[in-house]
């Protein structure tokens, strides 16, 4: 098989790129399409594969008369421990009705009410039952109606195809640059092409779950827009907050509802005690306390040797009653039986935290715009900063179809007003203090670095720098398939063991320190990585050798930001600041891709509304 | 480059072994059907002899040595022709208990216990089958 | 896509004659089992016996659907089958011309067995 | 099953050509590649066997391989792995296990590892199934896991989709009513029994494995298959689109490859993971049709 057949790939063309095909990459193509662009998706796995379809709870919105979207709005600053920037919360609040209702014309199956109206539940955090909700499976109702809709549209799709970077030009400030397409590797064939992007790239390539070895998130859930934005230099925000969810299924991660603890489950440590209330975890709440609390209690129950095997505790709902249980939690026997082999109607549950939903990712303004002209990003991948320090159950998928539409329709040229969230290094923003222990980035500094870096002339021409990524992408996987080297899966192991160590629920000075030191090394030899499969025919090797090192550089940027806020918000809990500090951390981590070095810098949370400004409050519920 | 690898129909066939019910079921219901219409053919061209015979003397018709008559009795000295018919009866017992599960599947009856009524067809048909031997095994050879 | 019908399409209409000819088989195919090898011993056939029968109007006729419903049953069943595996253009033309053309032959020549027995349509 | 598209050959053939005037650099460096991934092969098999000698609860899975490009696997084979059996271990944990402890070119799709991506249906042990819903512990030893009967292997364990999602598009697979409401914070009304009606129809996750169990649609390629009837069910039964397009509907479902071709096998209800009536569904439909075709009369 002659080189060539691979590499003078065609190009394609189209107005707006969208790469992933979740919730967010559908309904960006949708309003993209719907602006009169040309728009084409690209995703490495067919759309109806996305992680959306997991989703199981529902979605926030303020559809009932006695419901408002301030409340909503409230409700999620609040929830985001005031970390979130209120531009972006009442965006989300203010379109997610009419999103969900858009999405029940286009015939989701949502549950309904006796008089036919879709129904609404509770949900934590939330001060009116706000959920709108599908049965157990909102997500895969939602997913499976875009992608109808995208069908019906005609809109491309080109499935199967693994985007490896993006084509951006190479001015020195990343806010100077611009984006020109993507440069993508289609798994059956092994074709490397150009997808030249004639108005804009939007990304919504979804979690970064894989960063830890335990995880709610799809295998495929690597990070990769992210991390590609994030090389291109795109600061990553607030990347330390990461959510724990507190019943998850030991051997695989699989999610085991809140709805569990809410009808009544119970959970013991090993000694048969119910920790929540006898070691003084919740003494009001319990079980029912929120995710970081409950996560919290069952870490502390393990390390303090009361753990089942060292490893979890026992989710037991057997008191309820076969009954109840068959009546409002029968999916959740189904999913401990299939994926555990325990019969929840005889036995306790093992259960414990998991890597759930990442709140930070890449920097973005209530529009969906990245500081790099002509880059978008929407979904879990993005940070508008809703979320904050701490994301409420529901409010992911509102902001699938809330942003994925606006960053549609912005890159297929609608225009919008002034955005009043900065983003790059513009507007108000502070430098960060912060010495590394550990050397961080690159080890051979600059490997990775723009053109400029490389002694090269800047280029500007769209044409020419999507030209040259495919070029390099190209020697890139040549390189790789004849190295001999380690496998990925040794360096993905041990990044994801270091951090489920040391940067999981619970963060201290010398674990994060330790974690980084880990990571460096394993950037050591991810330098001598090598694909053992020589083949071109549908080369999953070698996919995943190149995830892997977006899991090392978001793993890095995670660990830097838990190291550098020493305090307690939200998700992030630092056990030598036990606190939330106002005072000094009411703002955003960012972290820049430096010539191959990892850069941190902050900018303060926008907590002005359109009409109040929201002041911090203690969170208790 | 994009080949892939067509496993045939030998290896799809080689699949027989994991059959279920509902499956088993199609495949005699093929089986018996094309007996059957094999039969029905057979079974016309057998009984066309009674056109020549219609011809014959009322004596030698009288006297059972028409055509007809005689391709009748002598096919049926043979055992096994006998033993075939049996093999029909069972064939055509099985195709109409069978087709009456299909029947009713259709008609959306019992589609969740139709692996139970393909058992049914098998040990009825059997039954009905073991029952007749002596009608049609017996009976003056 | 899959090609688009246009018109009345006969697939239907087909698969509920095949049911509703099932039906009616049941019935009479028992009653010719029970018939010819029960009540009247198949080794004591004969063609004087087989003519009375045949000379009932009322048992004429319903022989003749017998052998009209079962060849249609049998004959669309097989086509069926085929187009099952895959069948199709040319060769499903050929094969479908084939089995009306052999159904046909069938009929007539059952027609005129039944009508050497009743010597002549029974009247 | 040849659902392969015919220029494929005369690019193939172009390629070859090409390989054959000059052996570029590339390919000898792959060349070299091959071999070793040979010896690495032979090593693997011996430390494999030491190991499962060593350990006592090890699990054996048989895993179908083949590989168009890599020479020694182009003519399908099996290869055995022995992995370390842990409680609640799935079919997919196994061959996650053998992937990146033994042969990281052991090649499958998987994603959601939870039942929900339809990834990974396989034929293991003799019937289609979720590699990731398959506790290995109910399953007789060796484990054998093959790729989806009735569709072209591209490479070990994947199968080529398209044919299935090219049947999924032909039923005209979304939502289409006469009209919506004007306000457009009003949602359109639905009663709870019409969202029962179509509730398990909603489930489906595109695994494909009912189409690779049922014979017809392996004998017929132009069979619309379980999975397409069922979503054209969906829509056709949903009291919010209107008469007309429900009649639509059922002509699409009444070409002579469409619901016709059924043969109420139940192999594609028995297999699928979402446990939707698929049988039951194609028989609905059937009788919705005749009754259709009546009113024609
Ligand atoms: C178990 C579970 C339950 C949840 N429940 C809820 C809930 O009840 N309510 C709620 O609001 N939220 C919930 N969430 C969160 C929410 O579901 C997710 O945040 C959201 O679905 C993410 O959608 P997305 O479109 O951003 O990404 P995804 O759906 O993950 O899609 C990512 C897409 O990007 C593509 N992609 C990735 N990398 C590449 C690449 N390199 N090249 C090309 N394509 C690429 C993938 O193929 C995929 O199509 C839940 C999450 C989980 C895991
Ligand atoms: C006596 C009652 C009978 C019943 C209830 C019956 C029922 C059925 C039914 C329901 C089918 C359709 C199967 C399907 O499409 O899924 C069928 C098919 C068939 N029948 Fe019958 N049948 C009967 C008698 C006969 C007779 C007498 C013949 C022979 C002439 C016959 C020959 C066939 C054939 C060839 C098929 C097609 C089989 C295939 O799928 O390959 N049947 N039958
Ligand atoms: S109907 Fe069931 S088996 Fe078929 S594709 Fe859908 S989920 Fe899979
Ligand atoms: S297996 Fe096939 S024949 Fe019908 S019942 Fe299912 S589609
Ligand atoms: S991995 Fe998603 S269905 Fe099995």
């Amino acid at each position: 098989m002659s080189q060539q057949s691979h590499t003078d790939g065609r190009t394609y063309e189209h107005d707006v790129i969208v790469v992933g095909a979740g919730g967010a990459g559908l309904r960006a193509a949708i309003s993209a399409q719907e602006a009169g662009a040309d728009v084409a998706i690209v995703s490495k796995l067919h759309p109806v594969r996305s992680h959306t379809g997991a989703a199981e709870g529902g979605i926030n919105a303020a559809i009932r008369d006695a419901d408002s979207w301030e409340d909503h709005a409230y409700d999620t600053m609040k929830g985001s421990d005031y970390l979130g920037d209120a531009p972006a919360i009442e965006r989300l609040c203010q379109e997610s009705p009419k999103e969900t209702i858009q999405l029940e014309h286009w015939g989701m199956a949502f549950s309904r009410e006796e008089d036919g109206t879709v129904s609404q539940r509770p949900f934590g955090g939330l001060s009116f039952p706000r959920t709108t909700y599908a049965g157990a499976e909102t997500g895969h109702q939602l997913l499976h109606t875009m992608y109808e809709q995208v069908v019906k549209r005609g809109i491309e799709v080109y499935d199967e195809w693994h985007v490896m970077n993006l084509a951006v030009t190479d001015e020195p400030e990343p806010e100077d640059r611009s984006c020109h397409g993507v440069v993508a590797y289609e798994l059956q064939s092994g074709e490397i092409a150009g997808f030249r992007a004639n108005d804009g790239v939007i990304l919504t390539t979804g979690g970064m779950g894989q960063v830890y070895d335990h995880t709610t998130n799809a295998v495929a859930n690597t990070g990769d827009g992210v991390a590609m934005a994030y090389r291109a230099g795109v600061p990553m925000e607030d990347m330390e907050f990461i959510q724990f969810h507190p019943t998850t299924l030991p051997s695989t991660g699989v999610l085991i509802s809140e709805g569990v603890r809410g009808e009544g489950g119970i959970l013991y440590n090993e000694e048969g005690e119910r920790f929540m209330f006898e070691h003084g975890y919740a003494n009001n709440d319990g079980e029912l306390a929120s995710r970081d609390v409950v996560s919290r209690a069952e870490l502390t129950e393990v390390n303090e040797g009361r753990g089942i095997e060292d490893e979890y505790v026992h989710l037991d709902m057997r008191h309820l009653g076969e009954e109840r249980i068959l009546d409002r939690l029968e999916n959740i026997l189904h999913l401990a039986e299939d994926f555990e082999g325990v019969d929840g109607l005889e036995e306790p549950m093992p259960v414990k935290p998991g890597q759930h939903y990442a709140m930070g990712g890449i920097e973005t303004n209530e529009y969906g715009e990245t500081c790099i002209d002509g880059l978008y990003a929407a979904g879990e991948c993005a940070c508008a900063s809703v979320h904050g320090a701490n994301r409420l159950g529901g409010n992911a998928l509102p902001e699938l179809i809330v942003f994925g539409k606006l960053a549609g329709r912005h890159a297929a040229g609608e225009e919008y007003g002034e955005p009043e969230i900065d983003t790059g290094r513009r507007g108000d923003y502070e430098d960060a203090e912060f010495d590394s222990p550990v050397p961080l980035g690159e080890p051979d500094e600059g490997a990775d670095a723009t053109a400029a870096a490389d002694g090269g002339e800047t280029i500007t021409d769209g044409d020419a720098v999507l030209e040259r990524a495919v070029e390099r992408e190209t020697e890139r996987v040549e390189e790789l398939l004849v190295a001999d080297g380690v496998n990925h899966a040794e360096i993905r192991s041990a990044v994801q063991d270091t951090m489920t160590e040391n940067v999981n629920v619970f963060r201290e000075e010398e674990g994060l320190e330790q974690a980084l030191a880990d990571l460096q090394e394993a950037r050591e030899r991810y330098r001598d990585v090598g694909v053992s499969d020589p083949s071109r025919t549908f080369n999953t090797d070698l996919i995943h050798t190149l995830e892997t090192r977006n899991i090392l550089d978001i793993a890095e940027a995670l660990t830097v930001g838990a190291l550098a806020r020493n305090e307690f918000r939200g998700a992030h809990w630092r056990k030598e600041n036990q606190i939330r500090d106002d005072e000094n951390w009411l703002k955003h981590t960012l972290i820049s891709w430096n010539d191959g070095e990892p850069e941190l810098w902050y900018r303060p949370v926008v907590l002005e509304g359109e009409e109040k400004r929201y002041e911090p409050k203690v969170r208790s519920y | 480059m994009s080949q892939s690898h067509n496993r045939g129909l030998i290896e799809d066939f080689g699949r027989w072994r994991e059959f279920r019910a509902g499956m088993w079921a199609w495949i005699f219901h093929k089986f018996t059907g094309w007996v059957l219409v094999g039969y029905l053919f057979t079974h016309i061209a057998v009984l066309s002899t009674a056109i020549p015979a219609s011809g014959a003397e009322q004596a030698v018709l009288q006297a059972g040595d028409d055509v007809y008559t005689q391709t009748i009795v002598t096919l049926e000295e043979l055992l096994l022709v006998r033993i075939l018919e049996v093999g029909l009866l069972a064939v055509a017992v099985f195709h109409i208990l069978n087709g009456t599960r299909l029947l009713f599947v259709d008609l959306g009856v019992g589609l969740d216990s139709q692996d139970k009524s393909f058992y049914a067809s098998l040990i009825l048909t059997g039954l009905i089958t073991v029952a007749s031997v002596p009608t049609f095994v017996g009976g003056a050879l | 896509m899959a090609e688009r019908y246009s018109s009345f399409t006969p697939g239907g209409t087909m698969w509920l004659l095949q049911r509703v000819t099932a039906a009616f088989l049941v019935v009479v195919l028992a009653f010719h089992f029970f018939l010819l090898h029960f009540v009247n011993h198949a080794d004591e056939v004969s063609f004087l016996a087989s003519s009375a029968r045949m000379e009932t109007l009322s048992y004429y006729s319903l022989m003749v659907l017998f052998l009209v419903t079962a060849t249609f049953h049998g004959v669309n069943g097989v086509y069926n089958a085929l187009i099952n595996q895959g069948l199709t253009g040319r060769k499903k033309q050929l094969i479908k011309g084939a089995l009306i053309l052999a159904s046909i032959v069938l009929i007539v020549q059952g027609i005129r067995t039944a009508n050497a027995w009743a010597g002549g349509f029974p009247l | 099953m040849s659902t392969q598209l015919p220029q494929q050959s005369d690019a193939d053939a172009e390629v070859e050509s090409d390989a054959e005037e000059a052996p570029s650099k590339g390919d000898l460096r792959r060349e070299r590649k091959r071999q070793r991934a040979a010896e690495a092969e032979a090593e693997r098999e011996a430390e494999e066997g030491e190991r499962a000698a060593a350990n006592e609860n090890t699990r054996e899975i048989l895993v179908f391989r083949f590989d168009p490009e890599v020479e020694g696997k182009q003519e399908p084979r099996f290869d055995e792995f022995h992995v370390p059996f842990e409680k609640g271990m799935t079919v997919l944990d196994a061959l996650i296990y053998a992937r990146d402890h033994f042969d990281s070119s052991l090649t499958f799709r998987h994603s959601c590892r939870q039942a929900v991506c339809g990834s990974d249906a396989m034929f293991v042990n003799g019937q289609q199934r979720l590699a990731c819903k398959t506790q290995i512990s109910e399953l007789s030893d060796p484990v054998r896991i093959e790729p989806l009967p009735h569709a072209d292997v591209r490479k070990d364990l994947v199968v080529d989709m398209q044919h299935f999602y090219d049947q999924m598009d032909a039923v005209e697979p979304f939502f289409d009513p006469d009209e919506l409401p004007e306000d457009e914070l009003a949602e359109q009304r639905q009663s709870r029994e019409n969202r029962e009606k179509v509730k398990m129809s909603t489930r489906c996750i595109w695994c494909g494995a009912c189409m690779s169990s049922c014979n017809i649609a392996a004998g017929d390629n132009q069979y619309l298959g379980p999975a397409a009837i069922n979503k054209a069910y969906r829509f056709a039964m949903d009291d919010r689109e209107g008469e007309d397009r429900t009649e639509e509907r059922l002509e699409i479902l009444e070409q002579e490859h469409g619901v016709w071709r059924c043969q109420t096998q139940f192999s594609c209800t028995e297999v699928c993971p979402k446990d939707i009536p698929l049988t039951e569904h194609i028989q609905e439909l059937k009788r919705e049709a005749v009754k259709n075709n009546l009113k024609f009369w």
